[in-house]
């Protein structure tokens, strides 16, 4: 596909262009926070080393999202026509981690047998303009342990790497290419681009210093479901589902009806499995009563169940539970941990 | 710009189809058990409503959200579907306060289903108990149905309940009795002053009828206690894992396999399941 | 604190070794850098891991809770006579201290239940105003030297004073000391600047209703109804919250903004004369939700209306459990005039 | 906090307030009955909810009343001492008063929750106190805060 180079200081035009043409979510100052959000007009997006603090992931999964609409008439519940389309979106400045859980996520979400059309068609209708790291963002990245590096194309339409002067902009896939117009004033990459984006590319990777055996603990996970190890790990867990909110992959979601006079919907929500009321029955009855059994479950959702399923490990190594959780609960530890039992 | 109802339902799994509740059977004495006998609106959902016995659907109610519930009747029962549904929580709560005609969704059928393939030409022992004789009450029908009948070998039940006023399907048990090509076996824990009927665990019914593990598959399916003490019976009547199929439950929201709550290790018993054989269950985790 | 540390670890040894307590909560260094985290101690060879310092931010009051009901409810099924205690040894400052005697007022537990390790408390370092203050960059190493903070991050070494990035709530801190112990660690610590400890209420008082309505309104925007103030919080301990009760469902389950603002306002409401300013809920919010503009009011109107702080004494009943014939009823309506 | 606080949106044409009135069952309700009894006129825009006692309310019933589009809420029990169950009534109070300071400061309009005493046999103070709320709450104009809409698609896409 097309490589081109661009001049840095034309980008943010470009990016406040597109946001004026379509809906472009960027990274954004918000108060104390970098948030990933819609650009509002006049307002600059980031580039800096910082990822978002929350994942993008809510652009294709919103935290809140209408599945079904209906009203009630004299004889019950009557389901209404739902608008069919989605609208045209840019992701812009996604971190080359985030931009691999969206390739994970349609694993999930886009299966042969059973299709999440909320989901697919958000993605359909979207372009992800990827940032590649030339450094690690922070200490805690660990994304080359877990089948990812910071200049990872995984997931991305484009993919844009700081070469000093310019930005490479390699154009990924057909959607890519859908956004070339924008980059008109960029001229075509030459060998010598390649070079410096190929030696950027070994650097930054090396500069991960954080390395957990991502793969290498699915055999161990397999046999060791009943180790005593689980008991150690939950203690001083607050259940508070931080991390699943945080986590660019985890995609569990409650449903819940709502309605106001004679008018309904049916909403899904985020969800965690840290939550104690996440699988418990209406009989009373719980598979998983204690925080052990639910921190076991969400790593080995991660790290085994997902690799039996899609052969991937649902985790890209963005370091945001291991920063955000309150009392330091940290996966890469774990995992390693796991990796000697 | 809007889409057809239809067409949604066709390309969206977490759509319901519109039924009707046709008929409101009280089955048990306690009358906190009914039969809802529900009908489609639109003629086309019932043909794309294509189910096979062991299978469930979510069912919606006004307000109320939805609940996964298996499909009692048999595919052989044209013109209609059933279910019967314990009041419990919020949805099945408020199904029960429904009156005939009552209009709600049903979305489904969803899981996987009893293994007809395997079962046929195998003599297949059914063995429930309480309220989780349902979908073995669907598969029963569907066997013993005149064009299906001969694709099975002998079919032998065992039911049991606390009491004979806890039976379900009581008029379907007097006909199935009738019947001389079904050996039923119906069993209460405590019989009262009209019950003239077996009285006695399932497990050890189980044990008398001690039927024959020669090309014999069973089917078990009841309360977890129930379970774990005729596991044993048809283990010592010689009964190997493979032959052992189960129906599991869990708390479920979506019922296709992404909302991620009723997974026991890698499988989602909505989609890989909720029929396990025993030696399935076994590579599985212990967490349901 | 090096001095309270020692000690602590030495009280723990005897206490595990003594077989006084069955566990020790208390706080252990963490894997990043300026950071304590709860660590359960069992063992007195495993005592050397407790820490005391200025990262030290977590109430353990929540996890006293938790371990004694969890003991609880393993030993339903057993005859009264033949249930065990868990004695809980916990590392207390001012503010666990109080959530302590909250417990007790409330009769979550018994006194015999615990064994109170007193520290006294200088306020814990606040992650969120020290990552503002490196503008978002990633602390490498850091180390806490006297009064000073040394950083090292990608751009370079940094000194910070701690008290500039203390939390605001240790800031005006009334009880740092525990207001009850079996040992205290050390001296009481001095006081913090208790003056201040209402200026943001009374200047969010002075705004107008559309001002502080805006100023709600944007702050539950930023809520992700993760529910981790909740759960950090040592004063939430019912069984099932009111906002996950679905008989009836008190509030819907989305980031709705009616919902979010009434699950928050209900939240905070259930803390009038519960709330003990530890920060718990504010350090553990991940999208950094302005609770402790709300929260502090209602400790404003304790002081007020009833003349007391939440779980400041033992021997008292708690506000909302006291009944009293002469509290004020200026907000009582009388019609033609008056509220 | 004067109930002079700016009126929170415009009256819309033909606007009634509605108004939810919990009430005691031993002084307030029994004053609401001596007030219909004594065909005293009052406005006809509050619906009345009865319960044992002021102290049996839990503050999210006031909450929940304005989220689902109430436009004022009254409160009203035993005058202090006169508690059917001694001291229902002074319980309440302190949750009341801490209520009612916390809904306004989050910006609510004080007159959206009332709290006041009516005991049996002041079947006039009970249609003045309904007059009162009620011109008070009409004054102040629909409610808007706290209100829940139901979500739909547009708000879904918007955020």
């Amino acid at each position: 596909m097309e490589k081109k180079l661009l001049k840095k200081d034309k980008l943010s035009g470009i990016v406040k262009k597109m946001a004026a043409d379509k809906t472009l979510y960027a990274p954004v100052q918000d108060e104390d926070n970098v948030l990933f959000k819609v650009l509002g007009p006049g307002v600059e997006p980031l580039v800096a080393f910082a990822n978002t603090k929350n994942a993008p992931k809510k652009v294709f999964f919103p935290h809140s999202e209408l599945l079904v609409k209906y009203t009630r008439s004299p004889k019950g519940m009557v389901f209404a026509a739902m608008p069919a389309d989605a609208k045209d979106v840019v992701l812009f400045g996604v971190r080359p981690c985030d931009a691999r859980s969206f390739a994970l996520l349609d694993m999930l979400f886009d299966q042969e047998k059973w299709k999440d059309p909320y989901y697919i068609e958000k993605r359909k209708k979207s372009a992800v303009i990827s940032l590649a790291c030339v450094q690690p963002p922070y200490a805690s990245c660990f994304c080359t342990s877990v089948d990812g590096s910071p200049t990872s194309t995984q997931g991305a339409d484009i993919l844009l790497t700081d070469l000093g002067e310019s930005y490479l902009v390699e154009f990924l896939t057909p959607r890519g290419e859908g956004l070339a117009a924008y980059f008109g004033e960029a001229t075509p990459a030459d060998a010598g681009a390649e070079a410096k984006k190929k030696e950027i590319a070994e650097k930054s990777a090396a500069a991960i210093q954080s390395k957990i055996p991502g793969r290498a603990i699915k055999p161990i996970l397999d046999v060791s479901f009943e180790h005593p190890f689980w008991d150690t790990i939950a203690g001083k867990c607050l259940a508070c589902g931080t991390c699943t909110y945080m986590c660019p992959t985890c995609h569990c979601f409650d449903i819940s009806d709502e309605i106001k006079g004679d008018d309904g919907v049916r909403i899904r929500n985020w969800d965690s499995c840290m939550f104690p009321l996440f699988t418990k029955e209406t009989s009373g009855h719980n598979p998983r009563t204690s925080q052990k059994q639910r921190w076991r479950q969400r790593l080995m959702h991660k790290f085994k169940y997902y690799v039996d399923n899609f052969d991937a490990i649902a985790c890209v190594g963005c370091g945001r539970c291991v920063m955000s959780c309150p009392v330091n609960i940290d996966i890469r530890k774990i995992v390693t941990d796991i990796s000697k039992l | 710009m809007e889409k057809p109802l239809q067409q949604i339902i066709a390309e969206n799994p977490y759509v319901p189809m519109p039924v009707e509740i046709v008929k409101i059977i009280t089955e048990v004495e306690t009358k906190d058990i009914k039969t809802f006998r529900l009908a489609f609106v639109n003629k086309e959902d019932e043909e794309r409503f294509k189910y096979i016995p062991g299978q469930f659907a979510e069912l919606s109610f006004y307000g109320k959200g939805e609940s996964p519930i298996g499909i009692a009747s048999s595919p052989t029962q044209k013109g209609y579907i059933e279910f019967t549904v314990q009041k419990a929580g919020v949805v099945t709560s408020a199904l029960h306060e429904a009156e005939e005609g009552t209009l709600m969704g049903v979305r489904g059928p969803l899981g996987n289903s009893w293994p007809i393939e395997f079962l046929e030409g195998k003599n297949i022992v059914i063995v429930g108990g309480g309220f989780a004789f349902t979908t073995l009450r669907s598969l029963i029908n569907y066997m013993i149905f005149e064009e299906n009948r001969k694709r099975f070998g002998k079919i032998t039940v065992v039911y049991g309940a606390r009491s004979p006023g806890l039976l379900l399907y009581k008029d379907e048990l007097e006909s199935w009795a009738k019947r001389g090509d079904i050996d039923l076996n119906v069993t209460v824990d405590k019989g009262d002053a009209t019950w003239k009927g077996r009285e006695g665990f399932v497990p050890t019914v189980c044990k008398e009828v001690a039927p024959s593990k020669e090309n014999a598959v069973t089917v078990i399916c009841g309360p977890p206690i129930m379970i774990r003490f005729t596991l044993p019976v048809f283990f010592d009547l010689g009964f190997s894992k493979e032959n052992i199929i189960t129906s599991l439950e869990m708390r479920m929201k979506c019922g296709i396999g992404k909302c991620g709550r009723c997974n026991v290790g890698s499988k989602y018993v909505c989609k890989d399941g909720p029929v396990f054989s025993l030696a399935e269950l076994d590579k599985l985790t212990k967490e349901y | 604190m090096e001095k309270v540390e020692k000690k602590l670890r030495e009280e723990a040894k005897k206490l595990l070794a003594e077989k006084k307590v069955d566990v020790i909560v208390g706080y252990e260094a963490g894997t990043l850098p300026l950071t304590a985290t709860p660590v359960f101690i069992t063992t007195p060879e495993e005592a050397d891991k407790l820490v005391w310092n200025s990262f030290c931010q977590h109430n353990l009051a929540k996890y006293v809770h938790d371990l004694i009901m969890a003991n609880r409810d393993s030993q339903k099924r057993l005859k009264p006579e033949d249930r065990k205690r868990k004695v809980v040894g916990v590392v207390t400052k001012g503010c666990t201290s109080r959530s302590l005697v909250i417990h007790l007022q409330e009769r979550q537990y018994e006194r015999l239940d615990t064994v109170i390790l007193g520290v006294p408390c200088t306020g814990y370092m606040d992650r969120k105003k020290l990552a503002a203050k490196l503008g978002g960059e990633d602390i490498l190493e850091g180390s806490l030297d006297g009064a000073n903070l040394k950083i090292k991050t990608a751009s370079g070494e940094k000194t910070i004073a701690l008290k500039e990035v203390l939390a605001e709530n240790c800031l005006t801190c009334r009880i740092n000391n525990p207001v009850i112990s079996d040992a205290m660690m050390g001296e009481p610590a001095p006081a913090m600047d208790t003056a201040a400890e209402y200026a943001g209420v009374d200047e969010f008082e002075k705004l107008t209703p559309e001002e502080r309505w805006a100023y709600f309104k944007k702050e539950m925007a930023k809520c992700i109804r993760c529910a981790a103030c909740r759960q950090a919080c040592p004063s939430c301990y019912c069984k099932v919250c009111f906002a996950e009760q679905s008989m009836p469902q008190w509030v819907g389950i989305s980031e709705d903004p009616s919902d979010t603002q009434v699950f928050q306002f209900m939240r905070m409401f259930h803390m009038v004369g519960r709330c003990v300013d530890c920060g718990s809920c504010i350090s553990v919010c991940p999208m950094g939700v302005d609770l402790r503009k709300f929260l502090k009011k209602l400790d404003k109107d304790c002081v007020t209306l009833f003349s007391q702080r939440a779980g400041e004494k033992i021997d008292f009943p708690a506000p909302l459990q006291d009944q009293r014939m002469d509290d004020k009823e200026e907000f009582i309506y009388s019609p033609g005039g008056g509220h | 906090m004067s109930h002079h606080d700016k009126p929170a949106g415009k009256k819309s044409e033909g606007w009634e307030p509605k108004i939810v009135a919990i009430v005691c069952n031993w002084c307030t309700y029994a004053g609401a009955d001596l007030a219909g009894i004594s065909r005293i006129q009052y406005p006809p825009n509050v619906r009345i909810i009865r319960l044992p006692c002021t102290g049996r309310i839990n503050p999210f019933y006031i909450v929940k009343a304005l989220q689902a589009g109430a436009d004022g809420v009254l409160v009203s029990g035993c005058h202090p001492g006169e508690c059917h169950y001694l001291t229902g009534n002074l319980s309440a109070r302190r949750k009341f008063a801490t209520l009612k300071s916390f809904l306004n400061y989050i910006g609510l309009e004080d007159g959206r929750a009332t709290f006041t005493w009516v005991s049996a046999s002041e079947g006039e103070r009970f249609a003045q106190v309904i007059k009162g709320v009620t011109e008070r709450v009409r004054a102040l104009g629909p409610a808007t805060k706290l209100v829940k809409k139901l979500r739909d698609v547009d708000v879904a896409a918007a955020k």
